[in-house]
Order: C-alpha cells, then sequence, then structure tokens
C-alpha cells in the first residue's frame, strides 16, 4: 500500500462507507428487536408480519415514514426546528469513527495485508467520544425549544438537566478506566486488558455500574426517559416531529444506545477479546473472530437496556437529579479515589 | 381554585407557566383537561376541567323504560359495568319493594366482585403506565380477558354487560361456569404475587408513590372521598359492610386501610382489596344457594310515586342512584352519584406543590372514568 | 436498617426481582392471538349480528318497545290467509328494519320475544360487523336480516333464512 | 331462565319462597318521631317542614331560610361528617315551587343517612353547602348547570359538564331530549338561529 491515495481516501472512504453503513442499519435493526425483545418480555409478539418472522419490518417503517407529509408547524422557528434532527444524527454517528470494532484483520486472507476496521484510532478516542456525543443534546434543547410546545420546552430542559448531571459522574467512571489503562486511546485500552490479563469490569465494577446508568440516562431510556416521558410530556422534545424528522431523532437514540454499549464493552468488557484472554485452556475460544466478541457484548448491552424498559417504572426528574448529585457522584469520586490508591500502591502505575 | 387561571398567561414578566394538561394526553384516562399552573415543573395550581364527554345520560334515563335503562348504565363507567347495573336495579328493586332470590343476590354479588377484580386490574395496568411501567399492563390484562370471557360466557358481552334485571338476574349460570370460575379464582393470587414483584418492593415504584398526594382522614371526608381513596386514609368504611346489600352481610371479609393516605397505600388497599375480592368469590363458589333467579315482577314496571337512593360498593368508591318516580313506567329522574367524579374533585388538594410527574401519579391513583364523571 | 434491607438496597435485590420476573415472563407462553388466520371463540351467549325469522315473527311488536334507543321499526297489516281449511287473518310483516349501525348489543330485544324459538336472536356468534361506509351496510331490512347479505357469518354460523335457530348454537333460548 | 320473564300465568305454589312471602313496601310513612328527625328538629327549631320515611330512608324537608344553620347543625353537632351527594329534581308545574334540591348525609357513627330536601321556585337562591362540606363544590356546580338552580356563598360557580357560553339547563324538563341549538350560541355568526343538531342530526 505505497500509493497515498490509496492508503489515506479510498481505504478511508470505504471503511467509513462500510461503518456508516453498518451503524446506520443497526440502528434501524434495533427498533425492530427492541420492539420483539420488549413484545417477548410483555407475552406478546411484537411486529412479526412483514417479511420472514418481521425482519422487513424497520424497511416497512422507513418508507412510512419517508412517504409521511412533511409538517412542520407554522409557529415553530424554523430554522432551528428543523436544524434540530441534523444536529441530534450527525454527531451520534461521526462517534462510530473512533470505535475499534476489531484488531486488524486481513479479513481471512482476503487483503493483502492487515487492515484496522474502524476508521482511525486517534490517542484522544475517549474524550472526543465524550465531547461529541455530549454534542448531540444541542438537538433535543433546540427542538424542543423551537417546537413552540409547553411538553417540548419541558422535555429539551428536562435533557439538559440530565445531561449536566450525568456526565460528571461518568466522566469521573471512565477516568477510573484511563487510571487502570494509562491511555486515552481506545484500541489502547483494549491492548491494556489484555496485557493486565483481565477485563476491566473486575477491578472497576464499581466505576462500571456507574457507567451503564449513566449512560441510560444520557440517551434517555426507561428508566430514565424523562425528556420524552410519554405519560407526563406526552413526547417531550419530539411531540411536534413527524415524519423522517422524528425518526432522525428515533435513529439517533438508537444509536447512542448502541455507542454506550459499545464504549462499555471497550472501556470495561475488553473490546473485541475473548472472555479471560491470558487463560490458555480457553483459547479454543479465539475460532470466533474477534468482531463478533466484540457485537455479541454489544447486544448483552443492548439487551439489557430493553430489558430494563420492559421492567421498570420511571423516575421522578427530582429523584433523577438527586441520584445523580448525591449518589453517583460522590461514589464516582469515592471509587476513583480507591482506585488511584490502589495503583499507587501496586507499584504506581505505568 | 383560583379563578384567575386563564389570565396568567397575560402576565409577560411570569416566571409561571401555564399548560393544559389534554384533553388529549396520554396519562389522562380518557377526556380529562387539567390545566396547570407551573414553576418550573412544580404545580402552583391545578384545575379539572370536565364535560367533554358529556352525553346526558341522565337525561336520557328519563325517556326510557326502566329495564331499557340498564344497558345506558353500562356506559357510564364502562369498566365496572357490573356495578353501574347493580346499583341501578337495587335502586328500582327498593323502590319497588322487590325482594330478589337468593341466588340471583349472589350471582350479583359474584359478577360484582369479579367486575371489582377487573376494574382494579386495569387501574393497575393504566397507573403503572402512567408511572413508566410498560409490561404490567399486558400482564394484567391477560387476567383481566379471563375475567371477560366468563362475562360472556354468563351474559353474552365482554364490557356492557346489561347483565341484571329488576326483580332478579335474565339468565342462570352456564353449565360448567363456576368450575371455571374456580379454576380462575384459584390461579389469580400467583399472578398478582407476581404484579406486586414487579411494584411493590420496586424503589423506583416507591419513590414515585409513597409520600405523594397524601390526603388525611379528615380530609378525605370532608372532600367526598369514598372506596380506595378513601380507604387508603385510614377510614375504615365500606358500603358493603356499612349498609349491606345483596348478599355481602353474608359473606366474610376484611375491609383494608391505609394509613398515610398517599399514593402508594392507595395502591396498597386496592391490592388487598383483589384479595379480598377473590376471597368473597370463593365463598359465593362454596355456598351459592339454589333456586330461581328471578322474582315475580310485572313485565311492563311501574313503580309506585316516591324517591329512593340505593348505593352500592362500586370499584371506584360509593356508587348511588338516586331514584324518582312518578308512577309511570319512565324514571321521573334518576340521578347518579358517579364515585369517579366526587373523587376527582380533590385533584387540586392533592397535586398542589407536587411535580409534574406526581400530577400523572394521582390522576392514576384516584382511579378515574370519564364516562362517569362526565355522563 | 435491618441487614435485610441493607442488602437489599446494596444490591438492588429489588429490581433483580422485577428483572427476573420480566425475564420469566418473556419465557412463557405468548398471549397474542394473530387475528385474522386464527379467531377466539365467542361463547354460545354472545351476542352479535341479528338473525330473524320473519315466518315465526308474530309482528307482537315486544321488541320494538324493548329496544331502549328504538332502532326496530315495525309495519304490519293483517291478511286473510287459509289455513288448515279455515280462513284466518293473519298478520303479516311489511317492515322489519333493524338499524344496526345504533344497535348497542344490549339483546333486550331477543328477551322480549315471545315465540319460542325466538323470531329475533343475537346468538350467532358472528361479530365482524365492520363496513367501510356507514349509512345502508348496517341498515338491515326484513330480507337482508334473514338473507345476511353482506355480512360475514361466523364459521359454521348460516343465516337464519338457510335455516339456522338460536338453540343451535346453545345460546340463552337453548338450554336454560 | 328465560321464560321466568314471561308472564304465563301460572298457579301460586304451594308455599311461597320468603322473599315472594315478606315483600318489604316501600310505602311513605310520616317519620316526624323518627330519631334523626327529632334529633335535627332539637337541633335547629321550626326548621322541619315535614318527613317522610320511604322504603328505610328518611327524608326532611327543611325550610330553604334555614338550611344554612341546618348544614352547620349536622355537622358540627349531629356528626354528619359526609355530604354523600346534592341534586336537584324539576316538577315543572309544581305551584309550591318548581325545584327539589336534594342533599344526603351520611353519619359514620351508626351508618345513618338522612336526606335534607328543600322547595324552591325558579330563580331563588339557595345557601351553599360548601361552607360545611368541600365536596359540595362540584355537585353544586353541576346542579346550577343542570337545572340552573344559583347556591348562594358558592366560591366558584361556573357551568361544569357543559361548556362556558352554553345556554339553557338541560335537566329542566322543558328543555328537548334532542338537544338545542348550541351552534347558534357560540358562532352566532356561522351558524343562523334555528340550524343546529336539532335539524341537522336527526336521525330519522
Amino acid at each position: 500500500m505505497t500509493n497515498p491515495w490509496v492508503a489515506f481516501v479510498l481505504v478511508p472512504m470505504i471503511k467509513i462507507v462500510v461503518i456508516l453503513g453498518t451503524v446506520v442499519l443497526a440502528t434501524a435493526y434495533m427498533s425492530f428487536f427492541e420492539r420483539r425483545l420488549v413484545g417477548f418480555l410483555q407475552i406478546r409478539l411484537g411486529p412479526n408480519r412483514v417479511g420472514w418472522f418481521g425482519v422487513l419490518q424497520p424497511i416497512a417503517d422507513a418508507l412510512k415514514l419517508f412517504a409521511k407529509e412533511d409538517i412542520v408547524p407554522s409557529r415553530v422557528e424554523k430554522i432551528v426546528y428543523l436544524s434540530g434532527p441534523v444536529l441530534i444524527i450527525v454527531p451520534s454517528l461521526v462517534v462510530f469513527s473512533v470505535i475499534p470494532f476489531g484488531p486488524p484483520t486481513t479479513l481471512f486472507g482476503l487483503l493483502p495485508e492487515p487492515i484496522a476496521p474502524f476508521v482511525t484510532d486517534i490517542n484522544i478516542s475517549v474524550l472526543f467520544v465524550m465531547g461529541v456525543s455530549s454534542f448531540g443534546i444541542y438537538g433535543i434543547i433546540l427542538g424542543g425549544w423551537a417546537s413552540n410546545n409547553k411538553f417540548s420546552l419541558m422535555g429539551g430542559l428536562r435533557s439538559a438537566a440530565q445531561l449536566i448531571s450525568y456526565e460528571v459522574p461518568m466522566g469521573f467512571a471512565v477516568v477510573a478506566v484511563l487510571l487502570m489503562a494509562g491511555s486515552l486511546s481506545l484500541v489502547d485500552i483494549i491492548e491494556a486488558q489484555r496485557q493486565a490479563h483481565v477485563w476491566f469490569v473486575f477491578p472497576g465494577i464499581v466505576a462500571f455500574f456507574i457507567y451503564f446508568v449513566c449512560g441510560i440516562a444520557e440517551t434517555n431510556r426507561n428508566p430514565f426517559d424523562l425528556p420524552e416521558a410519554e405519560a407526563e410530556l406526552v413526547g417531550g422534545f419530539h411531540t411536534e416531529y413527524s415524519g423522517m424528522k422524528f425518526a432522525f431523532y428515533f435513529l439517533a437514540e438508537y444509536a447512542n444506545m448502541i455507542l454506550i454499549s459499545s464504549m462499555a464493552t471497550v472501556l470495561f468488557f475488553g473490546g473485541w477479546l475473548r472472555p479471560f484472554p491470558s487463560w490458555g485452556w480457553l483459547s479454543f475460544l479465539d475460532v470466533v473472530p474477534p468482531f463478533l466478541w466484540f457485537v455479541a457484548k454489544v447486544a448483552g448491552f443492548l439487551y439489557c437496556y430493553i430489558w430494563f424498559r420492559g421492567t421498570f417504572p420511571r423516575v421522578r426528574f427530582d429523584q433523577l437529579m438527586a441520584l445523580g448529585w448525591k449518589v453517583f457522584i460522590p461514589v464516582s469520586l469515592a471509587n476513583l479515589m480507591v482506585i488511584g490508591a490502589v495503583i499507587v500502591l501496586l507499584g504506581g502505575g505505568r | 381554585m383560583s379563578q384567575d387561571l386563564y389570565l396568567l398567561s397575560s402576565l409577560p414578566d411570569s416566571e409561571e407557566m401555564e399548560v393544559s394538561f389534554g384533553p388529549q394526553h396520554p396519562a389522562t384516562h380518557g377526556v380529562l383537561r387539567v390545566m396547570v399552573r407551573l414553576d418550573g415543573e412544580r404545580i402552583l395550581d391545578a384545575k379539572p376541567i370536565i364535560g367533554y364527554l358529556h352525553r346526558g345520560t341522565e337525561k336520557l334515563f328519563e325517556t326510557m323504560h326502566f329495564n331499557g335503562c340498564i344497558p345506558h348504565t353500562d356506559r357510564l363507567d364502562y369498566t365496572t359495568a357490573a356495578a353501574n347495573n347493580q346499583a341501578f336495579v337495587g335502586a328500582v328493586e327498593r323502590l319497588m319493594g322487590v325482594t330478589i332470590p337468593p341466588r340471583a343476590a349472589w350471582i350479583r354479588m359474584m359478577l360484582a366482585e369479579m367486575q371489582r377484580l377487573a376494574s382494579h386490574i386495569i387501574w393497575l395496568a393504566t397507573h403503572a403506565l402512567d408511572i413508566g411501567a410498560m409490561s404490567p399492563f399486558f400482564y394484567t390484562f391477560q387476567e383481566r380477558e379471563s375475567i371477560l370471557d366468563l362475562f360472556e360466557e354468563y351474559c353474552g358481552a365482554r364490557l356492557t354487560l346489561n347483565a341484571m334485571r329488576v326483580g332478579g338476574q335474565p339468565f342462570d349460570l352456564p353449565e360448567g361456569w363456576l368450575g371455571r370460575l374456580r379454576a380462575f379464582v384459584d390461579q389469580l393470587p400467583a399472578r398478582i404475587a407476581e404484579w406486586e414483584r414487579l411494584l411493590t418492593g420496586n424503589r423506583i415504584w416507591k419513590q414515585r408513590t409513597v409520600g405523594v398526594g397524601v390526603i388525611s382522614a379528615a380530609d378525605a371526608i370532608n372532600w367526598g372521598l369514598t372506596g380506595p381513596p378513601l380507604r387508603g386514609s385510614g377510614v375504615r368504611w365500606d358500603v358493603r359492610k356499612a349498609l349491606p346489600y345483596d348478599g355481602y352481610d353474608e359473606v366474610e371479609f376484611e375491609v383494608p386501610i391505609g394509613q398515610n393516605g398517599d399514593t402508594y397505600d392507595r395502591y396498597l388497599v386496592r391490592m388487598e382489596e383483589m384479595r379480598q375480592s377473590l376471597r368473597i368469590l370463593r365463598q359465593c363458589l362454596d355456598r351459592l344457594p339454589d333456586g330461581p333467579v328471578m322474582a315475580k315482577v310485572p313485565k311492563v314496571l311501574k313503580p309506585p310515586k316516591g324517591e329512593v337512593y340505593h348505593s352500592v360498593e362500586g370499584p371506584k368508591g360509593e356508587l348511588g342512584f338516586y331514584l324518582v318516580s312518578d308512577g309511570s313506567t319512565q324514571p321521573y329522574r334518576l340521578h347518579v352519584r358517579p364515585s369517579s367524579f366526587i373523587n376527582l374533585q380533590s385533584l387540586p388538594e392533592l397535586v398542589r406543590g407536587g411535580l409534574v410527574a406526581d400530577l400523572v401519579a394521582i390522576i392514576g391513583t384516584l382511579d378515574i372514568v370519564l364516562g362517569e364523571i362526565d355522563r | 436498617m435491618s441487614v435485610r434491607k441493607l442488602l437489599t438496597d446494596v444490591l438492588h435485590l429489588d429490581l433483580l426481582a422485577g428483572l427476573w420476573q420480566t425475564a420469566r415472563f418473556s419465557m412463557s407462553r405468548k398471549a397474542t392471538v394473530e387475528y385474522p388466520e386464527k379467531r377466539l371463540e365467542p361463547a354460545p351467549r354472545f351476542r352479535g349480528m341479528f338473525g330473524f325469522s320473519e315466518e315465526r315473527c308474530t309482528t307482537c311488536r315486544a321488541c320494538e318497545r324493548a329496544c331502549p334507543i328504538k332502532i326496530i321499526h315495525i309495519e304490519s297489516h293483517l291478511e286473510d290467509v287459509e289455513v288448515d281449511g279455515k280462513k284466518r287473518r293473519k298478520p303479516v310483516l311489511d317492515r322489519y328494519d333493524i338499524d344496526v349501525k345504533r344497535c348497542m348489543f344490549c339483546g333486550l330485544c331477543e328477551e322480549a320475544c315471545p315465540t319460542k324459538p325466538k323470531a329475533v336472536w343475537l346468538t350467532t356468534k358472528t361479530y365482524e360487523l365492520a363496513t367501510y361506509e356507514r349509512d345502508m351496510a348496517l341498515y338491515f331490512t326484513k330480507e337482508r336480516l334473514q338473507s345476511w347479505e353482506g355480512v360475514v357469518a361466523y364459521e359454521g354460523v348460516v343465516p337464519p333464512a338457510a335455516g339456522q335457530t338460536p338453540e343451535d348454537l346453545g345460546g340463552k333460548g337453548g338450554k336454560e | 331462565m328465560a321464560e321466568q320473564e314471561t308472564p304465563t300465568p301460572q298457579a301460586p305454589a304451594v308455599a311461597l319462597p320468603a322473599w315472594e312471602a315478606n315483600p318489604v313496601t316501600p310505602d311513605p310513612r310520616d317519620a316526624r318521631q323518627h330519631a334523626q328527625v327529632a334529633e335535627l328538629a332539637a337541633a335547629v327549631p321550626d326548621a322541619v317542614l315535614e318527613a317522610v320515611d320511604m322504603a328505610g330512608q328518611v327524608t326532611v324537608l327543611v325550610v330553604t331560610e334555614r338550611l344554612l344553620e341546618v348544614f352547620r347543625a349536622c355537622r358540627e353537632q349531629l356528626g354528619y361528617g359526609f355530604l354523600v351527594d346534592c341534586t336537584a329534581v324539576d316538577w315543572r308545574d309544581r305551584p309550591e315551587g318548581r325545584f327539589d334540591v336534594v342533599w344526603w348525609l351520611h353519619r359514620h357513627a351508626g351508618e345513618q343517612r338522612l336526606r335534607l330536601k328543600v322547595r324552591v321556585a325558579d330563580g331563588v337562591e339557595v345557601p351553599s353547602a360548601t361552607t360545611s362540606w368541600k365536596t359540595a363544590n362540584w355537585m353544586e356546580r353541576e346542579v346550577w348547570d343542570m337545572f340552573g338552580i344559583r347556591f348562594a356563598g358558592h366560591p366558584n360557580l361556573e357551568r361544569i359538564l357543559t361548556w362556558e357560553g352554553f345556554t339553557g339547563h338541560p335537566l329542566r324538563k322543558d328543555f328537548p331530549v334532542e338537544g338545542i341549538d348550541t351552534g347558534a350560541a357560540i358562532y352566532p355568526d356561522i351558524y343562523p338561529p334555528g340550524g343546529g343538531p336539532t335539524k341537522a342530526g336527526g336521525a330519522q
């Protein structure tokens, strides 16, 4: 791969197209799986009419949403209103550029030399993910405000408060991992877990718990789906959105779920590593490609999302805030101190 | 209840916001509209606005013969048709001096208790859904279907039963019905335990309901609350015990009460009421008397001149019918004491100072049905 | 704070119990009935589409009077007919219309009907009565009430003109 | 048991069942000596006009002017803590006053009920019970809405089941069952008087 055009333009372009396509397809199918799985949890079948077991349902949904009349309510702030869905979908897809889906691979010898199955590995990946994914909140706030609807406005405000409150403990939880790994690069974090012979979830169980709960809160999912709380705010920030504009909010939510699950996989569950990577007698598990390990772990987290949605009631706004500020921030700080102290005692880090 | 609720939007500098909650809102159980004045998320005042489902039922009653009124009572509170039938035919029978055969009374009691179960199941389903727990809706409705199947076998309808007539019951129980009811009664406690596992101990459920919408016992009586909202506040009062009708003085059951008068206590009271209903049903199954199901009543019903008020303990509270007759074949005036109407009245009192999410929880805990409120 | 409560709080046993419960439900049999392919069978007493038999009807108008919302319209006249060689005046129906779109299926007309077996009955198990227009599609004259033209009958049910009676499905007129 | 309903003349059985042998006759009886009435008459002298006991339910006809005192006495002295309901009956052509306004009171001690009644002419204001029982609020709004009886001292006497701007009081006997032309009252420039649901919506 000596030709710089191939190395710096063609290959990344192909990777971007493939990853973007996969992620968009995955988000669309996530909606299908959610409906099926919630159906199973609720002793019903879920959508099963379109195609074999309903597998074409997302396509039918997309067609329906595309064909739907594009309604812009008459008294909205038009530019802001229309930019809301864009603002939320773009960051939620951009962050996938740094998620390491697997180790460099030759695709079973099809390629002349190994290619990393992710767009790029920047040395501040963690910061990039947290920064860019937080940007999506503007879509919610601006969309809620621009809709000129009191329920939307309240949804947007709730979302903003929720994001600020939960970004902090989530950051602390991630810092605990960074202390253990000693790097901000996601690939290096996975590598560190391989070298440490243990997934970081075992030393960092508290951090993982905080990270995942905050992740649920950040993606506005049950039991923390206050910004859209159907029973209270009708639809919250997307009350006035319909058709493809609504679909963008919808897809962004699922993309964020996949993102949080991927990050949890990378930070705490060893990314593409098989379980207990240092135990030799488990090496028969290596026949499963690393990419599939990654997908399986992400799917496990996504199932938890759906499972929680099928089980829990919704918390109240003030209780959500209290949980964030009074429980998670102190606990995550304490956890950080403990982990830091242990690392110092064990040899002062790297 | 402030008179100038509507004027607030003209105050430009106000930090307060007024929101029209309903009439088309997922959590208002129909077409209830609540004008809420908010400071952020905190509710300063609320004003229920009703009447969107007003069908003039009381006026219509005046144009119908007595048995023809019964299908219309089904449609008052459409989740408790059997209780409505029971209260109405009870009023007419009381005015006519008809005593119904014991078997008919016991069948009525069974239907009423099944209806109470069905109504409480709907309440649990919608209340949990309002608070965000989606799945109990489906689990509970599966059991409600069993009750409706039994109704269908008995009278041919599932929701609007039209299952009682003045003077008794229009038909006897079908063959095998008691066995199927017993099977249902035997398996429901396990189902209730499953629902409770999802909610009763759940910390989120407790956070959302404990201390929300508190009303003291004295206030509850003053506001005229009846049914589970009254008992949740610790008043042990139930029409079935206080003014027994049909066979209720012959069966044993407890009247559960709460202590704090909050949403959680009302939840617990209703869950316990479901178990007590099962207890009554079991006694009915064991002791159902034999005999005819219809007393001798003339084909054309002509109650004497006079007035009578008959009330039953409906699933939502005291449900009464005030019947004034001028001696003709139609009621001169038929007034309904709708339990949800009077229970809803205390809504502003309960939600003041709470959050928007509490409003939803409190509407759910009052267990209102707009068909009865607006009539 | 008891140990049990502490354990519950720290380990979130209350939430885990809920998760366990939903997981168990997800394994249980699904309650869905996939409607157009499978359908639930109505009970024998189920009140559905009207059946009507002109020959049994004595034009006594009891059903018309019993109807709380007055949707049964009857007109009749007397006619001389010869029965067993004797001349008798017999009422003949001119009109027997039921405005089914306003019907609330209370069944009072069936209860009022004095003939045996009933001349009008609702225990036909037939409930798929939706139509695309509201005016005439659900307005049934006496011919349509018997032929059930335009009505999708429940499986195993034949229109009254083809011989179905209230007893055939074991309804109220039957066993009890 | 469908044949139970048909009036087939049957010979009376040998022994009548208990529920037919001793029917409760709902004859109205004078109830001035009834304990509940006597106690009310003692608490508020000269307030009780008539008292009737029918089907075990005591009705007391009260002087309209003394009603407020009666309410207060019932609530504070006699312990009727629970106002069950309040409604009205329209006797259109009755000379001594067109409307009966009726209240039911409940006393938890002894589980006794008492029905208070006043006769008022059209346009006469009735004292509001809201000072004694908060629950009277909506009930009286409903009576105002449905019958047009005003309650003096009510905090917020608005229409409740019909909308603001509705004309007429539906449960009066002279209000047509088919409804009135409500469109004209709200949108006078769109609906000319005489249109509306009465003529346009008639099914027959």
